[in-house]
């Protein structure tokens, strides 16, 4: 089985064009890919699609430096400060460029990356009936139930061009170990033409393999797979380090106006050429403050015959 | 705001009215901020089988051990029965297996629908706030909504410009007409009140003014003539016990100060 | 929380009455609850509705004592062997008694139990279009997509009343680790009004908690929690024992005639009063070579933070 | 039948024509019994980077290190790449991730409808087979299909009884018409004989019968007019090779004597 480890600068320009629809913070609040998200505002990708539940501040950064065209999503904005300001100021005002936006609910935006994950063309629901996000929305459709008449919503699949999920670790040949609230990476992962995981670590086939049940999704949808490490920061991993609350409160701060904001993209991502140097910069003293300092194993599992 | 059990802040009266809605026994949908509070409140004191349920995927039957500044914090996910998938948990909710939950708003109306998306038009809105998340889901889907808000005349409209969350619509017989399958907001908890609504028409009322305001006072703060409840009365305070544990909760007042 | 734990003859007396719809047999080849399936023929349960995608030669066993009025399945057989021929004489001959079947694919009852998972009224699919299946389906009926006119299927969500789903381990509140390929026992699990769990082992809730993503559904679903080690024999049970390929054999020769399948089932069920006397019966050496030989412990996973 | 490789058994020139049928780097459904070694044997051959698929929810880049007798058994759950919901794994089948699935069944017709339910009326059918499994699934929606028969008149009738997986329907564009989004059968594998489809009709065609037959042999065990591709030949017999690792695969001749 061929390697697919790239570093995430190749990962990026090989796998993520401009124009295209990118799925990620698919756990909601933990496992977002900012390292990722920040190369992507580097290598100033234009008109992307960001597809997500809720993608923390990581969907705000990359509105406010550009990136993206349209937003297919459940909620953008900080999630413990409050609004996020990049969003606003695209939504409101276009600055630095207008925005597309289609609301989903976080049900909804699931139910369209399972029905594509499923391959069937839409999936039904009940959720959203009489509301403005349907009402508005440009592919969810009321039909009634052919089965009794009764209303519904279709919410029709949604296929990402590609899903960036940070997972804790995975193996060489694209296989991935994600625990803790999965929120849509499963649905996601699967649903998308292909899938980048950014990881914590990068370990043996053998430590992948040894529990096929936690693996995300199957090798023939991995287009590449980066070693990241800390590249969620400053979102959880569980197991590896805790949310750096600090860091949203002082974004929120720093985001206020686009010339804050500016400063703060000059300082958090232009400055900083990868991942490591970001750390570095964040300091030795604070990240050595988020890892996590009590190990809480999983009960052993046996696959023995 | 003060008590025999001391002072305390409109946020941690807040806590205790959204841990008053919820029954031992029940199955709860959990929001952000308050309710990640009141959820805990709730197992300690009167409702210690109560079971939580968070979006992105979990069921806890004890509560977090550590103040959560989002439900994907790492000490909501250990000790957790359950992490799965949004769908999956979701499912749960769709098939009416959460008998409350609790939504967060920018704006409420008369019939408590819930607008978190767009303040003005939705072309060139005014304010765009951050949108749905789970909560229209949980809107449309659990048995009874109670719904945290700060209270005041602009957050109270008599009509909000975008429905976000359905409540009651226009009232009635509404959300059975739009083929919602159950629910609707049982109560509307604010900086200011305790809100409900009437059996038949669904339009909000007052239930109860917190200690130190009145009718008259919430009346002024509301959009549209806002009925009171003939039994309205005022919001019992906080008890020492309560306090006490939100503060254990919530040591350094991140949510309730 | 409250304890869940019965025996076997109580759940079934107390959760499964005449006339239920039971899924069963989730796990397809593995983990089948055959010492439920028993007490439910000793018990002379009547009128069940068996659902499921194959549960190799359970549900033959079921329909030859009578047990039940009517299968919604994929596939019901021997699986290494055949032909089930219980199932033949119920629905060629109606022996013991006729039999209404509504065939589905693996897909297909998969994506209805789904659909009974997440709330909604159905999901349509692509697959099976123009198949004698579809045509002849009482519930599965065809509609062009509202999307664009396509033709689809659309699979009514289905509820089962029970499912009883056999496991490595659960704890005594009703809280559930399973492992291997899975089937389609979550949806089940999900879909159901409630769950019997079936377990090799009652553990102590700490073992559960400690890997929440190895949960197959919450204990609000759980109906009860059955002690039942070899509860699966002669169907493997990953980590613990393997699939007792002479078992199946055997009962294919046993079964070919009514009066054999009789004489089986008076050695096998009706004459075991339980679990413990049906593997006394097995014999110690020949339940010992079935037992894994060796450990196979999936690489550690931390929560902690 | 024999060979300068020795003596072999049809099951065992069937799973040598079957495992000719994977290309390398392919997702291949594998079904019970034949392909289960007809996949081994292809994974150590020529093609090294198939990968297989399993309705009870494994995908596996390594053959099981054992014999199966079901795809559920502990040694190809070990090892696998991915142990997932049945649900989970048939989307990516519904996708369109699957270049070639492998189906077993108790009659085929001219234009590949397979049925695996009822003989004889479906109300009193003479006979109740099994039913679909995943066999429909895979015949609806892989980018392939290879079907593994008995071959005897009473198995190929013109017509089946009952439609269980899909084939060409009556022939031509009837797939496209009802809606199926891809695929159809490539390529019949019994006990006498390799046939295929032709490009248009797509009707049953002889491609090559088994050393020791003959076309005319075939053709008098099959139900209809078979008709014969201008370039039917002989199937090449195993080689020592193939034996050698379906012997290694299949010690005790469970599947292949």
């Amino acid at each position: 089985m061929a390697e697919k480890v790239l570093s995430m600068a190749e990962a990026i320009r090989r796998y993520v064009p401009d124009g295209s629809s990118v799925a990620l913070g698919l756990a909601l609040e933990p496992l977002i890919p900012f390292a990722a998200g920040h190369e992507l505002i580097r290598q100033q990708r234009r008109d992307l699609t960001l597809i997500g539940p809720i993608s923390d501040i990581l969907f705000d950064q990359l509105i406010g430096a550009g990136c993206v065209g349209r937003v297919k999503a459940a909620w953008v904005g900080n999630v413990s400060e409050g609004l996020g300001y990049n969003y606003r100021r695209a939504t409101e005002q276009g600055i630095p460029r207008g925005l597309e936006v289609e609301d989903y609910s976080n049900y909804s935006v699931g139910l369209a990356l399972l029905a594509a994950a499923l391959g069937v063309p839409y999936i039904p629901m009940r959720s959203l009936l009489g509301s403005d996000i349907a009402r508005d929305h440009p592919a969810i459709r009321p039909a009634p139930s052919p089965l009794d008449g009764t209303p519904t919503l279709l919410v029709p699949a949604l296929q990402p061009d590609v899903a960036i999920v940070h997972v804790q670790r995975a193996d060489a040949e694209g296989r991935a170990h994600v625990w803790g609230g999965l929120g849509v990476c499963e649905e996601a992962a699967l649903a998308a033409r292909g899938v980048i995981y950014t990881a914590e670590e990068i370990v043996p086939s053998e430590v992948i393999l040894s529990d096929p049940n936690r693996v995300l999704a199957p090798e023939m949808k991995t287009l590449a797979v980066v070693h990241a490490p800390g590249g969620a920061h400053p979102s959880p991993v569980q197991g590896y380090y805790n949310r750096d609350h600090a860091a949203f409160a002082e974004y929120h701060e720093r985001s206020r106006t686009a010339e804050d904001f500016a400063e703060w993209l000059r300082e958090w991502v232009m400055g900083q050429p990868d991942r490591a140097s970001y750390l570095a910069h964040l300091g030795d003293e604070r990240w050595r403050s988020l890892r996590a300092r009590e190990q809480r194993l999983a009960a052993p599992v046996d696959y023995g015959y | 705001m003060s008590t025999a059990a001391g002072e305390y802040t409109p946020q941690e009266l807040m806590v205790v009215c959204a841990a008053r809605q919820i029954r031992d026994g029940e199955v709860v949908f959990v929001g952000m901020r308050l309710p990640l509070i009141a959820f805990a409140l709730a197992k300690r004191t009167h409702a210690p089988t109560a079971v939580g349920l968070f979006e992105n995927g979990l069921v806890r039957d004890t509560p977090s051990p550590e103040l959560l500044l989002t439900m994907g914090d790492a000490p909501n996910i250990l000790g957790a029965e359950w992490a799965t998938r949004t769908v999956a948990l979701m499912g749960l909710l769709a098939q009416g297996c959460a008998q409350l939950g609790f939504v967060g708003g920018a704006e409420v109306d008369r019939f408590g629908n819930l607008n978190t998306s767009y303040v003005g038009r939705r072309e060139h809105p005014t304010v765009k706030l951050p949108g749905s998340g789970g909560g229209a889901d949980i809107a449309s889907l659990a048995g009874r909504l109670a719904i945290i808000m700060a209270h005041d005349r602009k957050r109270f409209p008599e009509r909000v410009s975008y429905v976000t969350s359905p409540g009651y619509g226009d009232g009635g017989d509404w959300r059975e007409r739009v083929g919602l399958p159950r629910g609707g907001p049982a109560a509307v908890i604010t900086t200011l009140a305790v809100l409900g609504f009437t059996d038949d028409t669904h339009e909000m009322e007052l239930r109860s003014w917190h200690p130190g305001g009145s009718p008259e006072g919430v009346r002024a703060q509301t959009g549209w003539d806002l009925r009171v409840a003939a039994d309205a009365t005022e919001t019992p305070a906080p008890t020492a016990d309560e306090l006490r544990i939100i503060r254990e909760c919530d040591p350094q007042g991140f949510w309730t100060r």
